[in-house]
């Protein structure tokens, strides 16, 4: 089992959703962050002052998948979320080594 | 229908109007030197005659003519006062309504509507609007070029204008009321079009709106025209200032076209939900209170009947407005519809401005409860099958409610009669047509000089990033994990 | 005591009144449609009366007698819009002490009890309340059934009403004024049962308790009835209005329990902080701004020496109450409390209105003060004592300082003895028993037939998306993960 | 120069005044009561006169010079409301200008300086300030220990208090509308030390000032004192409440030293951007709205024209100071600020302050629209040059714009001249010179005796938690993740 | 040493938070989240239209943990958040590979 | 490639970018969160109530790094973050099996 994080514009959220459900995604976690990398942040002006905020609204989507399915679903995100230009994120993958579903305490596969 | 001709010559009036605010040249300053001069004379003179005495003598000295007058003016001021207030109402309603990405500019785009307002009323609105008292200040025509700075550098030695036999209150005092009312017209407009019109371009149409397009229907009837001839019945606005700012507001909005993300491919539409719904309640009573000066102050004199029943019928049709739609959404829906029920306090509002001192107080509750019932179907069906994208639901208020509330003073009330549901909708018809015209030719020509809508990706920012550089909330985590997806009932 | 008896029949009451307002039958609507005509040709002659002749004539014409009608009712009117703009404080005030998952929920019953409090009014309360009044429009006895719905359909040509004869202001100023009043009492309840009362069983209480217990109560001191005779004093509504409120208020918590996690098994309490001090802090100033209207319109004309006096012992006492909330919350715990100094100086304001025009300025500040200090306790008694939820501290507010002002008037200021001392206790508890025992039956049958809770789900999730499936704030990230515990002091 | 010396006692005055108000003695106690004991009886014959006779009675016998008297202290009372309204103002302007962590010390400094404001000008200020009003109830001198409790405990049978022999308006509204303007003078500190100035130092300057240093340069002018004798002239006070606050604030913020973070070690200044500019703007049209009562109420009258003249050149300013803002910000930086917009409109009002009834409509527009450029500019020159940390910008507005509205006097309008210049500037001095050595020597000794400013640590975690343990909005996630940048323009 | 990510219902935190300090885990990190999976997101209203909202507010709970506790908190969590109703939540975990607290420079068991 | 979560005071924050900008560690995402550890939480009143708020307003860093980068990262934030008191905060540490840059699909330490 994988767990897929993946760094997203804020924008990407409603297809990049729709897609992973046509593709049997049917569980996934989303966090508000802010984003610094090669995409600039914004200039904010108060008060005749003009000032450089780094970091840029994004959505951290955790996935976690099946080992099987991960190659896939990494292939769909990057695809839903790619609108070519500067900030359209990053995807991190890391192994889980249990998962637990709470109200059935299923484990692990039966977990997903 | 001379008042029509002036319609292909708005550029010229804003150019001259901006021309004399922006810049006046010398002649005009030394001839307003000597306006001031004088100016200053009988301002001294009326100090000391006021001021001067001690206030006992001064009391002494007074006839009973002077108190009905000093109550009369009083009340036209505070009615202004009043109808102030409602600017603060529309912009609270209005930005609580959109989202909070687009606040600054909705703040900004209402703060500058009342200053920009106020301005170009004094400039050219007032004098336009009321052509019959130019000759009051001695002014020949109301197209003579003196006329559009009339108000800014008129003759105050002109006691005539201060005193009963100007009106039940001052010269000054009647501007300060109707440039009130005048910029109330633009709000209206400000909403529809919010989170996606280009703020130069809206500030110029709004300051054109409010210089020239308003004041020349408006004087069609206030101002002594050919609908008050007719016999055309508008108490405080329904049609002059509601249902002609819907007009434009419903103009500019197909000019501009939709929001981003407002309309799916298959033609079905979203919700954009509005960022504060506290804002937007606050918004709808700081109305409701001020409309007790635009309509109460309409009376144009402290009437104690009049005025009186005008504040009850305000409020019943208000109240009626407001439980009609809470009710209708909540029939319709299975739960009450808050947003609907603070759109149907306004409508109630709308409805009942064209006939507040005609109607008695059962009459009221129905004509609100009708806004109010009426203002829920219109939004969806605006929305849904118009497919008018319009955020604060201005054009389902002000133009829809405004029309039925005009209507109702020939079905309703002292005034009930084919023949006045016939100049109603005469009324109804020649403003809307000349708004539209005017709209159509002013909102197109901007339109196709500098463009209306931002880009998309300042739309998907925020029109605050991008025409200001500004965030409202930078210390509350805004949410951008959302996903509406219209479920049609 | 025929008063008590009514109290048997509000339901009747209600059934009668809500199918006037929706559903007219036809010869009600016959004799309304004559009534309108009649009403419109008086309604036709005053205007004609005023509008038609040129303001100088009028002006030239008008008399002394007018001149101190027009300010005394001018002075009423603009009490009204003051009471008015109350609501929108008790709006502010209520959604800020409360969370923002019932935010939505908290501005619909505040929005509708204004609406359904003005239309019931002038159904049934105006009528019932004022029963001297009924002879004037010629209505037998407030008990006939004509008697509810006297105002909406009363012959407005019997320009008694509208003149010196009638009162210092018109009728319409009255029913206006007192319709501002009326809604302020079933306020108070909506703020101490927010937060986990169902929507149509809160609304059909409000509506009951406005249109039948609030004016029964009235009319017994306002309406010159016994208590009135009796000499019991309460210039501006500690009693008739606050205290009342706040019974009521305390009876249907009672009714109603706890918010779910208020109370911990052992029996401590936990505090439950409302989502926006901000909106409180506005609500208060709005209230106190409002309150100008409230004890200054109590003096029924714009009288110059007692007007002004109210005003400033009403903004003594205010000022004395948030002082002394302050300093005692600064004292008790070591930091001065916002929130107590918001609820000291309405303590204050609630305080002063039963004597504000009987008081000397040092007595203002001594009343007030009290009061302040009194709903700091009052609030941690209530809170950890009786363990009465009040999300806003209505009885507090309301309830006691209600009572402490109303007792004021037997200890302080120009009627202070021991004999005025028992009529205001009297009418403390005359009123407070009848409002209980009102409350008790209305609100008991309501929890049997339709209960009054939401479930514990709902409550969990908030009301907004329980009750109405809205969010308030939806472009905001709400914090969930908080976890209080009380550190008993 | 006898109003100087008292300058030296200020610490014995608080301390009377603090031990009047929180524990009067025996002997006053006994004093009081029995001047209780006259006033009662003065109120109930005041009550029987007003309230005894029918209305239709009292109304016959009225003569002219009440309803004048009846109209005139209306609107002076009404001023005052709108006055206070100006607190609200305040109030939601600066929360809105700062920090989420910081709102509830905002709220809680804001309230009670309303509250102390007007308790301490009934003890001390109001009697301070008006000295020639102490003959009149009978004291000798100003300087009297008597004087300091004069308002609170006068012999309110002397009925020349009450009408037309005393003013246009009575006692009573008198101090109501003075007291609502003392408050307004402290208010203007608040905003520019908030953030990070100890909640209990800030109120007991703010007590020292609006009891001492505000009346006592208040009296040079509109007690009757030297400035007036000498030809100063100042409206409705831009130097006499604005630069007066504006100074107090400088020395302040000189003494107490920027916000944490504020000022980087090269000397270049980061923005901190306030939490809510929907609230600033509320507060803004508030404050504009309050505003006509602030001016319009300077009238002292009802007098219609004046009124009605102050109101029209009041509005004029005000909007073309939030154009000339806008505009000057959108040329500037390249986009349009509402931020100093907002201020604009501000400044515009401050700026007419000292002239409103002086000036012609166009130089109304002149001087407002200077006021807004020029307060662009000094938010700039006092945030980068000078290295003054002024949150809210309240220096700008009220100081620079405040003295700029008093020398407009003598430029502008029907004093101006080259004499009218010198008086201007003389007050402008005078007033600036004793408010700065009043602030340096009481904030000093404040500085040393208790300290001005938290620790870092409770700056950083905000002064909600440091100082009241509280938060302001519970529900929301606070942003923790800013870096701003300050980029050189 | 394993870090449990759990995404729980947010009224579950507080007996969840009284649970772990029973047991002697003492430290936490709380994120607001908002989740997706078979417990479907609610129905929102406004101005007369109605549309689904997917996401559901969650509270994701970060726990870095000695291996040897890690089974006796899975099995607290479990616990203490279970209701029984769709949506109660997931566990998820994986190794770490290192912890050092900022404050004092130690290093993994010693950090926790 | 590891991932380094570094939970931080939130006044932090803008040395700590700055430092790592230094560095050339040019990416990084950041989340409000909220911590629970050695710290107490603040007391907070409301209406004469005292009540503890256990947890503490914090920031948590995700910063994904080449191994190599690893230890100089962690010297940098520790030193950057560090200020002696209590609730400094802590690092956790594990291994990414891949990391895909969204616009460009690069991969792995390309990606970083
Ligand atoms: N090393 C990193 N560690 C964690 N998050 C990163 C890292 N690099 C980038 N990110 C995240 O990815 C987002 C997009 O990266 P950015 O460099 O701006 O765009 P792009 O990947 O298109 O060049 C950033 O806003 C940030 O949230
Ligand atoms: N594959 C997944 N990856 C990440 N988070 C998930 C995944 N599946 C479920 N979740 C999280 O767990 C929560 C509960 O899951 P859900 O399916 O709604 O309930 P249940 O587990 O009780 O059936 C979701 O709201 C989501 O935050
Ligand atoms: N076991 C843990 N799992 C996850 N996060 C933790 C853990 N222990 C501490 N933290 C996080 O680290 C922060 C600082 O820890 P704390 O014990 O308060 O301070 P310190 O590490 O300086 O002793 C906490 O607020 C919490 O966010």
């Amino acid at each position: 089992m994988h767990m897929i994080e993946a760094v997203i514009k804020p924008a990407a959220l409603g297809s990049l959703k729709k897609r992973l459900t046509e593709l049997g995604i049917l569980g996934m976690t989303a966090l508000e962050c802010k984003g610094y990398g090669k995409q600039r942040g914004h200039t904010e002006r108060y008060r005749g002052a003009r000032m450089d905020v780094g970091f840029v609204p994004k959505v951290l989507l955790k996935i976690a998948v099946k080992s099987d399915d991960l190659d896939k679903t990494i292939e769909a995100i990057t695809q839903a979320a790619c609108t070519g230009s500067v900030g359209d994120g990053k995807l991190f993958v890391y192994e889980l080594s249990r998962v637990v579903r709470v109200r059935t305490g299923e484990k692990d596969q039966d977990a997903l | 229908m001379r008042w029509i001709a002036s319609g292909v010559t708005p550029i010229a009036f804003l150019v001259l109007a901006l021309g004399l605010m922006v810049m006046p040249d010398t002649a005009l300053a030394q001839e307003a030197q000597e306006v001031a001069a004088e100016a200053a004379e009988v301002l001294e003179a009326a100090v000391d005659a006021v001021a001067g005495e001690s206030p006992a003598e001064e009391a002494a000295s007074a006839t009973p003519i002077d108190a009905t007058f000093i109550a009369n003016n009083l009340w036209i001021m505070i009615a202004g006062m009043l109808v102030f207030i409602m600017h603060l109402g529309f912009a609270t309603l209005e930005t609580g309504l959109t989202r909070s990405k687009n606040t600054v500019n909705i703040l900004f785009k209402n703060t500058m509507i009342v200053c920009i307002g106020i301005l170009t009323y004094a400039l050219v609105g007032f004098n336009l609007m009321y052509p019959g008292f130019d000759e009051v200040v001695g002014i020949a025509g109301w197209l003579d070029v003196d006329a559009i700075k009339g108000f800014i550098t008129a003759d105050t030695s002109d006691t005539d204008l201060f005193g009963p036999d100007y009106a039940a209150y001052t010269w000054y005092t009647d501007f300060f009321f109707q440039a009130m009312f005048a910029a109330t017209c633009c709000t209206i407009v400000s909403g529809a079009v919010a989170e996606r019109i280009k703020l130069s371009s809206f500030l110029l149409f709004a300051t054109l709106f409010v210089s020239i397009s308003y004041p020349i229907t408006g004087a069609w009837k206030w101002g002594g025209g050919w609908l008050d001839t007719l016999g055309f019945y508008d108490f405080a606005g329904s049609t002059i200032v509601h249902s002609v700012g819907g007009w434009a507001a419903l103009v500019m909005v197909i000019l501009l076209g939709p929001r981003l993300g407002k309309y799916n491919a298959d033609g079905s539409s979203n919700a954009i939900p509005g960022h504060s719904l506290t804002l937007a309640a606050i918004g709808v009573f700081l109305l409701w209170f001020g409309w007790f000066g635009f309509n109460g102050g309409s009376v144009l004199s402290a009437d104690p009947i009049l005025v009186s029943l005008v504040l009850v019928t305000t409020s019943m049709a208000a109240a009626a407005g407001g439980v009609a739609a809470g009710l209708v959404s909540w029939a319709a829906a299975g739960k009450p519809d808050l947003s609907m029920a603070l759109n149907g306090v306004l409508a109630g509002l709308v409805g009942i401005t064209a006939g507040a001192d005609q109607m008695a107080i059962w009459e009221s509750v129905v004509i609100g409860g009708v806004a109010g019932a009426l203002v829920y179907f219109a939004v969806i069906f605006f929305d849904r099958v118009l497919k008018i994208d319009d955020p604060v639901g201005a054009t389902s208020v002000h133009l829809v409610c405004g029309i039925w509330g005009t209507l109702a003073v020939g079905i309703f009330g002292a005034k009930a009669g084919m023949a006045q549901l016939g100049y109603q909708a005469t009324g109804i018809v020649a403003m809307g047509v000349f708004t539209i015209v005017f709209t159509l030719i002013v909102g197109g020509a901007i339109k196709a000089a500098m463009g209306l809508r931002v880009s998309d990706e300042e739309q998907i920012e925020g029109l605050d990033l991008g025409e200001h550089d500004m965030a409202a909330y930078p210390d509350f985590q805004q949410t951008t994990i959302k996903s509406y997806q219209l479920r049609e009932a």
